[in-house]
């Protein structure tokens, strides 16, 4: 197998795309945003409960290919039991990362240091975003009063 | 201009007369000898856009380096020989596509601008609440959206002719689907995603007979077969150069010239003028009244050597060297036994285009495992969404051939999706 | 894709250091070593379309040879090279203009595409009776003919901003031209004809004030002076690659976000949408919301030298060189005695380009007498008939300077004039 | 001067073209015909008046470069007196002299043969044709029925 693919497909990737976490749809959200990526046709619905300004329950619900999945499903596991700021952090790390750019010290990214792999394939990268800006946007509309929102990257 | 026919056809010409073998036409494809990820392309993306043979590599240079300038507005020498080129070309198009007139043959910058140019002229100016338009579920966006925003314009309805299972039109509801109320029927002559071959002509002919005109989608279709515009009947016809060996940025509208008369131009400008005072403008006349602007002359001249290597090997021996290629591509493709193949299972009644999905592997992610391999093909919606919904997808991975194309190119992709197999299943 | 940009511009570059010279510059022009009718081609139809360096041409032969493939939609490593040429091109475009946003950079075909956008698409959904578009006297057809279209089609009202006889703006009268029912504001930046620099930061102010937007056609100033635009402020500008070194069939649209947002799409299709239903489509993000269809993939990628090439030279560096020219090809024709000369007699107010008539030669038969003599110049309308009808002529002579030209190109265009009347006179 | 531009611009051109023959206006013409070329601003206004199926009176007032002035000059002296077909036969043998194709015998040519020198010039060939072709066009529409006619060429 060509190097730089057991760089992108990791086994810890590989892992999540087969067993995605949080995909229980959530009753009642706090917040909800539905993510595209027109050009590839991935789609994601993605849901927060919130306590106590901390992220209680997360859903993830990702059609789209192993890269997409995966990411989303370490979204999940990332950011439960975060305050709303440090999952900003989070996702700007994550983005940092799919860049190859320095991380910030602070953060601690666990699983999601797998994403690394991806910088060497640029077209793919936005399929690791995907969830990620999904999360961003609902994020930022929570905070402007919108509950449920689209969102599309291109 | 005198364009180098003879430079980059001689090899071709010499392969279509010893029998049309695609490893000496492979030869006159420079990006073809190219290496992705240390192993020789393999490029199976020909739907969406060709590679360019030499001689139309060489057009272009010598275009700028030795014949450059503004179009018919011009007396001095350069500008007559860039027109000459420009006009020469369209000349070329219009016995490509069965000896129509030269009236006929408008530049656009490419298939999708085309078919917006009739949406937009005489679509604007003669649908009306009431009036139907009928496309079909196959569609590629570019001959969906203009009509869609047509319909929402105007009040007209859209009506679409469904597909059957096997990926063919399903015309036995055609006499109601087409009825009275139709304006315009527009269809592709072949699927992008499914490879079909359609029955414009007799599907055109029940859509004149209920007074309808027709536009065909000739973009998959006159790159790879023998088209004659004249016989299909169809009253425009579009397609894009740069899907049959020319360069980017250029289309083409065919339209019947009493209908072409009858419409408003479209982009309005210099050069598509008669005379213009400051509160009215007449029309210059066919082809230029739809060609507004400095058009791509550049690419015009390019596109002529495009037709003649497609001439030097005549259409129909294209069209034989697909059905070849097509045959074996879904014997071994069916073989490896887990893909979901699309489209009709009989070769004579599609083109080179294969689409199908892995049950276990994203089009996206083999599309990247295949790129490591060397082998260049797309996976996602091909500008079709609403046929994706039809068949329950949200892509496919699409491999697409051409002249240059081989068993031995065939077989790369398959042992690359096999290595995709393998990769996935153990990872 | 690594485009070459030290290759051509090496020896320029070499030259700006050591001060402008185009006497170094013209080594890099292929065709400017060119012959016409047994002389050196003296080209001064840069107005109409410029010459393409060295670095450009290659640019299109490296495209097509090693990186061609359609853009946006592919995965694999030819449209990954290829998106990012056309992206990258995209992205110098934006810092040439001022360091606009790449989302506000939108590919056309040309000049006179970029306007029809706006016309159709702002236009044709925000005016009606009772709206005013204001023009000026000077426009060439592309700026012209759109907004008569527009005007017919939605009932608005077309007022002009009249010129005096010196070629200049008259604007005594502009508050009451640029009416509070004023919608719209489109003029050009640089006449095509008279060569005037018109004073678009002021006008477009006052329009803002009225609460119109503002276009500014830039076909003839871009090219040839430092233009910021977002100093501009206008709302719209549009220009044309091939006037700027660039190949053939790729314009731009500049629009500001929020209004660019607010519009409607104009040419429907595939890579504008976000999702298509059969029955709606919602639209992609800028800028590619405006881009149906495969682009010119291969013109963006050589438009990206040519603006290397300018940026290299520095265009107050070219604004200069051609101050110089014109204020020495003013006093040589001048000088002559016999021509009739257009536009203002300050080098300071115009660009590059001449309009004059002989008293006893047609514009026409000056053209073929200086093309034997290999000099290129224009005779005609030049796409601007009600200015002719303003000046009173039915043609002009117009010789136009750029880069590469000399002083010794406009000794050759003196001398062939002078041979022309010789001819004329005693034949 | 370089010797193509003396076969365009021959004595007899010239001569026409600083004295073209015919521009009186024609009161109450048969035919009447404006052509105009709209690429380079050429106009012409071309009036005949008949008599027993003969050209009679021309007039022809072109306002244009040398070549199209000169082409309607000839004009006037050329069909004046012919019939309508031999007019037609006569705007055939100057579209060949133009074209550089063998003239028909029969047709005697005339100052027309001075055209010649035109056909190394392509781009100026509507020049020497704007006046033959609105000529013929308004024939045409005459024997349709119409007296007044605009033509347009390219
Ligand atoms: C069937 C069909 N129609 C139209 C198009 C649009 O062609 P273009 O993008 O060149 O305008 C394509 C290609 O993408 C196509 O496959
Ligand atoms: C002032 C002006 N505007 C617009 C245009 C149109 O440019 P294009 O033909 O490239 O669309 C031109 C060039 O002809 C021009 O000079």
């Amino acid at each position: 197998m060509p190097e730089p693919l057991d760089e992108l497909y990791r086994d810890i990737i590989m892992d999540h795309y087969r067993y995605p976490r949080g995909r229980k749809k959530l009753e009642n959200a706090d917040m909800r945003n539905e993510g595209q990526n027109p050009v590839c046709g991935d789609e994601i619905e993605l849901s927060l409960k919130l306590d106590d300004g901390r992220v209680d329950e997360v859903s993830v619900e990702c059609m789209g290919c192993a890269i997409s999945v995966a990411s989303g499903s370490m979204l999940v596991d990332a950011i439960k039991g975060k305050s709303l700021q440090e999952v900003r952090r989070i996702a700007a790390a994550v983005k940092a990362i799919l860049k190859g750019e320095p991380l910030p010290e602070e953060v601690e990214m666990g699983d999601l240091e797998a994403l690394a792999g991806v910088k060497n394939f640029p077209v793919r990268i936005k399929c690791a975003l995907l969830s990620w800006t999904t999360l961003i946007d609902g994020i930022e509309a929570l905070e402007e009063g919108v509950v449920a929102n689209v969102t599309s990257t291109e | 201009m005198k364009v180098k026919e003879e430079s980059g056809l001689s090899i071709a010409r010499a392969g279509a007369a010893a029998g049309f073998d695609p490893e000496i036409i492979k030869a006159d494809f420079p990006i073809l000898s190219r290496e992705v990820h240390g192993k020789r392309l393999v490029y199976l993306d020909n739907a969406a856009t060709t590679q360019k043979p030499e001689s139309v590599i060489q057009a272009l240079d010598d275009y700028y380096r030795n014949h450059n300038a503004n179009v018919h507005r011009g007396i001095h020498t350069l500008a007559e020989e860039a027109t000459a080129a420009m006009e020469g070309a369209r000349q070329k198009v219009a016995d490509f596509i069965g000896g129509v007139k030269t009236q006929e043959v408008i530049f656009t910058r490419n298939c999708t601008e085309a078919i917006n140019l009739v949406a937009y002229s005489w679509g604007r100016n003669n649908l009306g609440r009431g009036d139907r338009i009928v496309l079909t579920e196959m569609e590629h966006h570019a001959n969906l959206v203009p009509w869609i925003a047509l319909a929402k314009r105007t009040g007209a309805e859209l009506r679409y002719i469904p597909i059957d299972n096997d990926g063919y039109l399903n015309l036995s509801d055609l006499n109601g689907i087409i009825s009275p109320a139709t304006r315009i029927l527009a269809l592709t002559h072949m699927s992008n995603v499914l490879g079909t071959i359609n029955p414009v002509e007799e599907i055109i002919e029940l859509a004149h007979r209920r007074g309808a005109l027709t536009l065909v989608d000739a973009a998959q279709s006159i790159p790879h077969m023998p088209v004659n515009v004249k016989d299909l009947d169809a009253d425009f016809v579009a397609f894009s150069a740069h899907k049959m060996l020319g360069p980017t940025g250029i289309g083409i509208l065919y339209g019947k010239e009493n209908i072409l008369n009858e419409m408003e131009p479209f982009i309005y400008g210099g050069d598509m003028i008669r005379e213009v005072r400051f509160d009215s403008a007449t029309w210059n006349e066919l082809p230029w009244k739809f060609e507004g602007g400095t058009p791509n002359i550049g690419g015009a001249a390019a596109f002529a050597p495009a037709l003649d290597y497609l001439a030097g090997l005549g259409m129909d021996a294209v069209r034989r060297h697909e059905i070849e290629l097509i045959s074996y591509a879904l014997d071994r493709l069916q073989n490896l036994g887990s893909l979901r193949i699309f489209g009709p299972s009989n070769p004579d009644d599609r083109g080179g285009t294969i689409s199908f999905i892995d049950n276990e592997i994203h089009p996206h992610d083999l599309a990247t495992i295949l790129d490591t391999y060397g082998v260049a093909i797309r996976a996602g919606h091909h500008c079709a969404q609403p046929l994706m919904k039809r068949l329950g997808v949200s892509a496919t991975v699409r491999a697409s051939f051409y002249i240059y194309n081989t068993k031995d190119d065939i077989d790369r992709l398959v042992e690359a999706l096999k290595a995709a197999r393998r990769f996935f299943g153990n990872a």
